[in-house]
């Protein structure tokens, strides 16, 4: 240990704990995991338009899919924005009430998305397993459910806690960026919905 | 926040205060709990040492086979597992867990000033992934069940018809693992690069080696969901009768190689770039001045970072592609030589003004400088369309890949390992058993693979088991297999350096090369808490432009594990945050998504039922435990200035 | 450190006794396997001395993976498609449900094979040797889901026609000889 | 240990004539010659840079050398950092122009290699099969299509189209003194163009790792005047004649009674199954088994008899004939020219 002696200090005790929005070292993390999976989703995309230039007509030897479930489904992803930006803003202020009714409703709009797709996927135009067209919206389909259902079941976590005394601090800003990611599935399922529905019909 | 006049620091209660605060559970289960970033880098670069030795006795092996012609050694079904898990183990289980997670979880934070890496269970958990996905791929090779359909395992050969059984699953889902792993610690650096910066460590005053693991880590998270996609898409063909790459509905074979290869060239400069980044900081200590040229490097290995996801197609030139795109992937291949060219250029500058003290790290950098060149310039030689329609796929691209991979980042690393080792284990190794190590490998090396170039020039393909005698290739392939014996008598004397210098190794002191970088700044073997006063930095080289009482930071709480966040431009300090401690979940949660993951492998429901615990295990993980730092509810963040 | 190796090694031999025989690649069958004249023995009865071997145990061909994938080559290659389409049947019966009309056990199917059935079924007897004979019937009896799910053939590069026989369902053959066989 | 695969080629006796060359730096036709002349140039660029960029590094580490052990001082050396970023800059600007140079060069080269197409060149469709290949020369008329296996005949001089398509996994076209490689991709039928300038027999092999017996899938390409390839081609056409002798005749009712039949043709025979290699002229080929194996009577014995022995994998099952059999299997084979 070398002798005492006199340092110059930077006093950081001064400091917050705790940093809503841009500044939080979750929301970098929850930006990276979005880049993750939003790579994943363009490459799934970019294989279905490569396969559709590989094969004469598309989709192959069926009709387009109905677009009756794909509105809906659209549909009920914008509304579940209100939830989520509500959840967003009320979160600052530490409102337990407010934030267990904009997660509870974020929740509720999530268990109607989940539903719907369920009817989307029983009412899609082909079975996974006919052809490259059938295997490659199945996938593209399946990567937003599998992302539909986490996110779900991380609403449902911070809900959990929010009932607990723990819901402050750094929790606090965990349910703003819960409503980041959500936004992240509600952009990824338009676009889905769109090439899904979009690009048989009107490319 | 006004820095306060230098006033009286009491030292005395601090150290055991922060020891007490930041120590990692011992014992067998409290091994699962550690989170700190020290015990994890070292844990990656132990396990991923070991499958390299594991894959060079399979190298020996395949060697031993191509000895003589018609050689009935090994048979074709076995050398077809030998090659593949030999290749899948280099790249995936050593290459990239040794460079890009092994030196960059251990040294980064260290770099960086600050006490653990960002989201440290994010942390733990990847290195248990990587560990499970490496023993699945080695007990299927234990089992007859080793991939053998080469280690970027093209389709239709790996698809579900020409491979039956589970050994194309059992590489894919390999694949599903480390990219897992390599993905969670690439948020991990990129956040601590990004956040986690000591104060006055701008953007422009990061050391190279931090810029470099930065611009490696967004090509991870731009490559590696390719990858994950390809291994996704071949194990639904092969389980549940998806038809990605089923040519008679639609599918389409060169829909696996571009997907593949769109992740393939980046993740070999994921490989290349940590190597650079050892070069620069290695060649900086010891020509004894700054780098050369901070600015320049910094630019190619950025442009390297982009130009790496634009060149692709050169992997797949024989496949008849128009030759417009052809041609632009010569020049975009062509292009990327430049940034690694300027970085040579600004390595001879610095050693031309510098003061050369040719110590043993030193003496591996000129092994990569003289090693790896062959192989870049080969690389230019296979850019061009014409040339590589010939070489491609022979052993003149195996003798390239070599010089380029062991050349590239296999002699910076073990450059990289006798600098930091030291650090890690507090003792010197013995530097003549470092030069015969080095002497050994360097003959050894240019025996095996520059005759390598001559076999691939006189037809002889990639990947067969025999050839027959009149093809006249027996000569060369024998003079191949004895480079491997110098190889390993190199290898095997490091190991012996290794464990010798552990135990009876000189006292290394904090500080023993003069280096620059903050990690000297720590005791060696660094504490839990690296630095028992968190440093300022005002310059390039910390430790070198350190001014004789360079400020601490002072006011982080030492009796719960916090660190400061600096923001990201001016690492202006914002707000202290407090990293989660120890636990068992990380490990929980490995194993949960293992069983997951291989479960699926066998019945497609696997995933599925395999999620349930999942859930569970992330539940544990993620629920806040602990008291809460702050009762009172946050009041707006200050605006927290650093006057100098 | 060192305990956590030894249990990681005794973890690894644990799994050693698991299916490697799945995997299993019999690139070399052994002469008398590759004789194309039919010693199967379909009754106890037999003139002369007992010259016939002992057919191969089935299990050899039906826990190999690589075997049935044979099989199932084989089966297109040698025509069978042309009578018993891909197992849906057309001039010749369906063979992927659970009737049985000459027995579901693998001596069965390869004696099917080797000496023909009236109606219509070819005896290859001198043109495929046994253990082709032997994959085929392997394959056979894959397609109406008597084999594990891991050795199963998944789905082929040809025209999609029917789910792979890896994710078949297990039938219990109920042949025309009634008595159902129970699940090996 | 001598394996039993040895026997056949030891009973060979003297090696037979194997093919000619198989190395990109002796080309035998005007592609590979243009390649040949671009990997010379490309060396002679690669071996100057290197020998400059190796003599740099050992005068900059020779000209600061300093055996001190202890650690010296920071130094700094404004004057040379000035001087030192001209030179960087200059070899930049040097590495650019050259890999502009290198580049234009394999464009140009590039394009010779990919060459016009011609007016009336020989067409010949090659399929890959798992471990040999399939060669037809078509023709609008049925009649007129050659069908044979693994040894390509063309005549010099003259331009030859290959038509490329797999039949299961991926494999690649390769004749290294001929021209560069073309993979064949099933689901793909790409088309490259080859002439052979000398006469000769010209050795090729699979460069796509396609399986078990990857290394045992050669083929060879025969270059022979204009004359010589349609006789050739004429004597293909034809079905093999009836056998005459008792033990030709023997030889033949033993091809048509076993395992045979089962997946190959003689045309002019019964046996007509398309699985395995044609061998209605298997008697005029110089090497079997994918240029594994001279084409002599003991390698051909050898490879019926036990070909798992050889070529352990491949699709062709073993045959144990009894040895009376075997011997007029062979005499009317070699009949079959």
């Amino acid at each position: 240990m070398d002798p005492i002696r006199e340092r110059p200090v930077l006093d950081v005790s001064g400091l917050p704990t705790v940093m809503f929005g841009k500044a939080n070292t979750t929301w970098l993390a929850n930006l990276l995991y979005m880049m993750i999976e939003g790579t994943m989703f363009a490459l799934v995309v970019a294989s279905y338009f490569y396969l559709r230039t590989r094969s004469s007509s598309w989709p192959p030897g069926n009709l387009p899919p109905t677009l009756g479930w794909g509105i809906t489904s659209g549909a009920i992803f914008l509304i579940s924005l209100v939830p989520a930006r509500y959840a967003q803003r009320v979160a600052p202020s530490g409102d337990r009430s407010k934030i267990r009714w904009g997660l509870l409703a974020l929740a509720g709009v999530a268990v109607i998305a989940m539903v719907v797709r369920g009817f989307e996927l029983a009412n899609l135009n082909c079975r996974w397993n006919e052809n490259a067209y059938a295997s490659t919206v199945w996938a593209l389909l399946g990567l937003h459910t599998g992302h539909l259902i986490t996110e779900f079941i991380e609403t449902v976590v911070i809900l959990c806690v929010s009932f607990t005394d723990k819901m402050e601090g750094t929790r606090l800003a965990d349910v703003a960026i819960n409503s980041d990611y959500w936004y992240f599935v509600v952009v990824t399922a338009i676009l889905s919905d769109f090439v899904i529905y979009g690009t048989t019909r009107f490319l | 926040m006004a820095i306060s006049e230098p006033v009286v620091v009491s030292q005395s209660g601090a150290a055991d205060r922060l020891a007490r605060t930041w120590a990692q559970p011992r014992g067998f289960w409290g091994w699962f709990q550690n989170v700190h970033h020290t015990a994890i880098g070292v844990r990656f670069m132990v396990t991923s040492f070991i499958f390299f030795l594991l894959g060079g006795v399979l190298a020996a092996m395949m060697r031993w086979q191509l000895v003589r012609p018609e050689h009935n050694a090994i048979g074709p079904d076995l050398y077809n597992q030998l090659f593949t898990v030999h290749g899948s183990t280099m790249i995936f289980l050593f290459a990239v867990p040794m460079m890009f997670q092994g030196f960059g979880v251990y040294v980064v934070p260290h770099m960086c000033g600050t006490r653990n890496i960002a989201f440290p269970r994010l942390n733990a958990f990847s290195y248990y992934i990587y560990v499970v996905g490496a023993l699945l791929l080695w007990v299927g090779l234990f089992l007859k069940t080793g991939a053998d359909a080469g280690w970027f395992a093209y389709v239709p050969l790996s698809g579900p018809e020409f491979t039956p059984g589970k050994r194309s699953d059992f590489w894919a889902q390999m694949i599903t693992f480390t990219e897992v792993s390599a993905l969670g610690v690439a948020i991990c650096i990129t956040t601590t690069i990004l956040r986690y910066r000591a104060p006055g460590m701008t953007l422009n005053r990061m050391p190279i080696l931090l810029w470099e693991k930065l611009v490696t880590s967004i090509m991870v998270i731009f490559a590696m969901p390719s990858v994950m996609v390809v291994s996704s898409m071949l194990l639904m063909d092969r389980t549940i009768n998806t038809q990605f790459f089923n040519p008679s509905v639609g599918g389409d074979v060169l829909l696996y190689q571009h997907l593949f290869w769109f992740f393939g060239h980046p993740e070999v400069y994921i490989i290349f770039l940590p190597a650079t980044a050892i070069v620069s900081t290695v060649v900086a200590v010891f020509a004894r001045r700054h780098i050369f040229g901070y600015v320049p490097i910094v630019t190619s290995v950025v442009a390297t970072g982009f130009l790496g996801f634009s060149v692709w197609v050169h992997h797949m030139f024989a496949t008849g592609l128009p030759q417009m795109s052809a041609s632009f992937f010569t020049a975009a291949s062509l292009m990327i030589v430049i940034p690694t060219a300027v970085q040579f250029y600004c390595w001879m500058a610095t050693i031309w003004h510098g003061r050369l003290q040719l110590k043993l790290p030193m003496l591996w950098i000129f092994g990569f400088f003289f090693v790896f060149l062959i192989g870049g310039l080969s690389g230019v030689m296979l850019a061009s369309v014409p040339l590589d329609w010939q070489v491609h796929d022979t052993f003149f691209v195996v003798a390239h890949f070599h010089y380029v991979l062991i050349g590239g980042a296999l002699f910076p690393m073990f450059g990289g390992m006798y600098f930091w080792i030291p650090k890690i284990t507090g003792r010197m190794m013995n530097d003549r058993l470092g030069k015969i190590h080095f002497w050994l490998f360097f003959v050894g090396f240019n025996l095996t693979f520059f005759t390598m170039h001559f076999l691939g020039l006189h037809g002889m393909p990639r990947r067969v088991y025999t050839y027959t005698p009149e093809m006249r290739w027996g000569a060369l392939n024998l003079l191949a297999t004895i480079g491997v014996v110098f190889m390993t008598a190199g290898i095997l004397v490091f190991i012996a350096n290794f464990f010798q210098s552990k135990a009876t190794g000189r006292f290394a002191g904090p500080n023993p090369w003069g280096a620059g970088s903050l990690e000297w700044a720590t005791p060696s073997p660094p504490p839990h808490y690296n630095f028992l006063e968190l440093p300022t930095v005002n310059g390039r080289e910390a430790l070198w432009e350190a001014e004789p009482n360079q400020p601490i930071v002072g006011g982080v709480r030492e009796d719960i594990p916090e660190v400061l966040v600096t923001n990201t431009l001016d690492s202006e300090p914002e707000y202290r945050d407090e990293l989660p401690g120890p636990s068992i979940w990380p490990f929980l949660t490995a194993i949960a998504v293992s069983i997951a993951f291989i479960w699926s492998i066998f019945s497609p429901w696997g995933i599925a039922y395999g999620a349930i615990p999942v859930v569970i295990t992330l539940i544990g993980w993620l629920w806040p435990r602990g008291h809460s730092p702050s009762p009172r509810v946050p009041e707006p963040a200050l605006e927290a200035r650093w006057i100098r | 450190m060192r305990n956590h190796v030894s249990i990681a090694m005794t973890i690894l031999l644990l799994l050693n006794i698991t299916a490697c025989k799945r995997e299993e690649r019999q690139l070399r069958p052994d002469p008398n396997a590759s004789q194309t004249l039919n010693t199967v023995q379909v009754s106890g009865l037999n003139p002369g001395a007992n010259s016939i071997s002992s057919p191969p145990p089935a299990g050899q061909y039906e826990e190999s993976a690589y075997a049935v994938s044979q099989g199932k080559t084989l089966y297109n290659q040698y025509n069978c498609v042309g009578c018993h389409a891909n197992g849906g049947g057309g001039i010749g019966p369906p063979l992927m449900d659970n009737n049985w009309i000459y027995g579901s056990e693998p001596g069965n199917v390869f004696a099917t094979i080797m000496q023909g059935r009236p109606n219509g079924m070819p005896s290859f007897r001198n043109r495929i040797p046994e253990y082709q004979a032997w994959e085929i019937a392997a394959y056979v009896r894959s397609m109406s889901g008597l084999l594990p799910k891991d050795v199963a053939p998944s789905r082929s590069d040809q025209l999609y026609v029917k789910p792979a026989e890896q994710s078949m369902p297990y039938q219990a053959p109920a042949g025309v000889t009634g008595e159902p066989e129970e699940k090996k | 240990m001598i394996g039993f695969s040895r026997v056949p080629l030891l009973a060979a006796g003297v090696f037979a004539s194997y093919p000619g060359d198989h190395s990109i730096l002796h080309p035998a036709g005007p592609q590979a010659s243009n390649i040949e002349w671009l990997y010379w140039v490309i060396f002679w660029i690669v071996f100057v840079v290197y020998v400059v960029v190796v003599l740099g590094f050992m005068r900059a580490g020779a000209r600061t050398y300093t055996s001190a052990d202890e650690m010296l001082p920071i130094m700094k050396d404004e004057a040379g950092d000035r001087r030192a970023s001209w030179a960087v800059g200059s070899a930049i600007t040097i590495t650019v122009l050259t890999l502009f140079a290198v580049l234009v060069m394999s464009e140009i080269t590039g394009k010779k290699v990919e060459g016009e197409t011609s007016k009336n060149p020989v067409t010949i469709q090659v399929i890959g099969h798992q471990w040999w290949w399939e060669v037809i020369y078509p023709d609008p008329q049925a009649d007129q299509t050659v069908t044979t296996a693994n040894e390509i005949h063309v005549p010099v001089g003259k331009r030859v189209v290959i038509l490329t398509n797999s039949a299961d996994v991926i494999h690649s076209f390769w004749a290294p003194s001929i021209n560069g490689k073309r993979d064949l991709l099933p689901g793909y039928s790409s088309a490259f163009w080859l002439q052979i300038d000398q006469p000769g027999v010209y050795h090729g092999q699979c460069a796509e790792f396609c399986g078990l017996q990857h290394a045992h899938m050669g083929f060879s390409i025969v270059a022979e005047r204009e004359d010589a390839f349609s006789q050739w081609k004429a004597q293909q056409l034809k079905p093999a004649q009836d056998p005459t002798e008792l033990v030709t005749v023997h030889g033949r009712d033993v091809f048509l009674s076993h395992a045979c039949v089962m997946c190959h043709t003689i045309r002019g025979t019964d046996a007509g199954s398309r699985l395995g290699p044609d061998l209605t002229h298997i008697g005029s080929r110089q090497m079997i088994a994918a240029e594994t194996l001279p084409n002599t009577p003991g390698a051909l014995a050898g490879w019926i008899v036990d070909p798992q022995r050889i070529k352990p994998g491949n699709r062709m099952s073993p045959n144990p004939l009894q040895p009376d059999d075997l011997q007029a299997l062979i005499t009317y084979l070699q009949t079959l020219k």
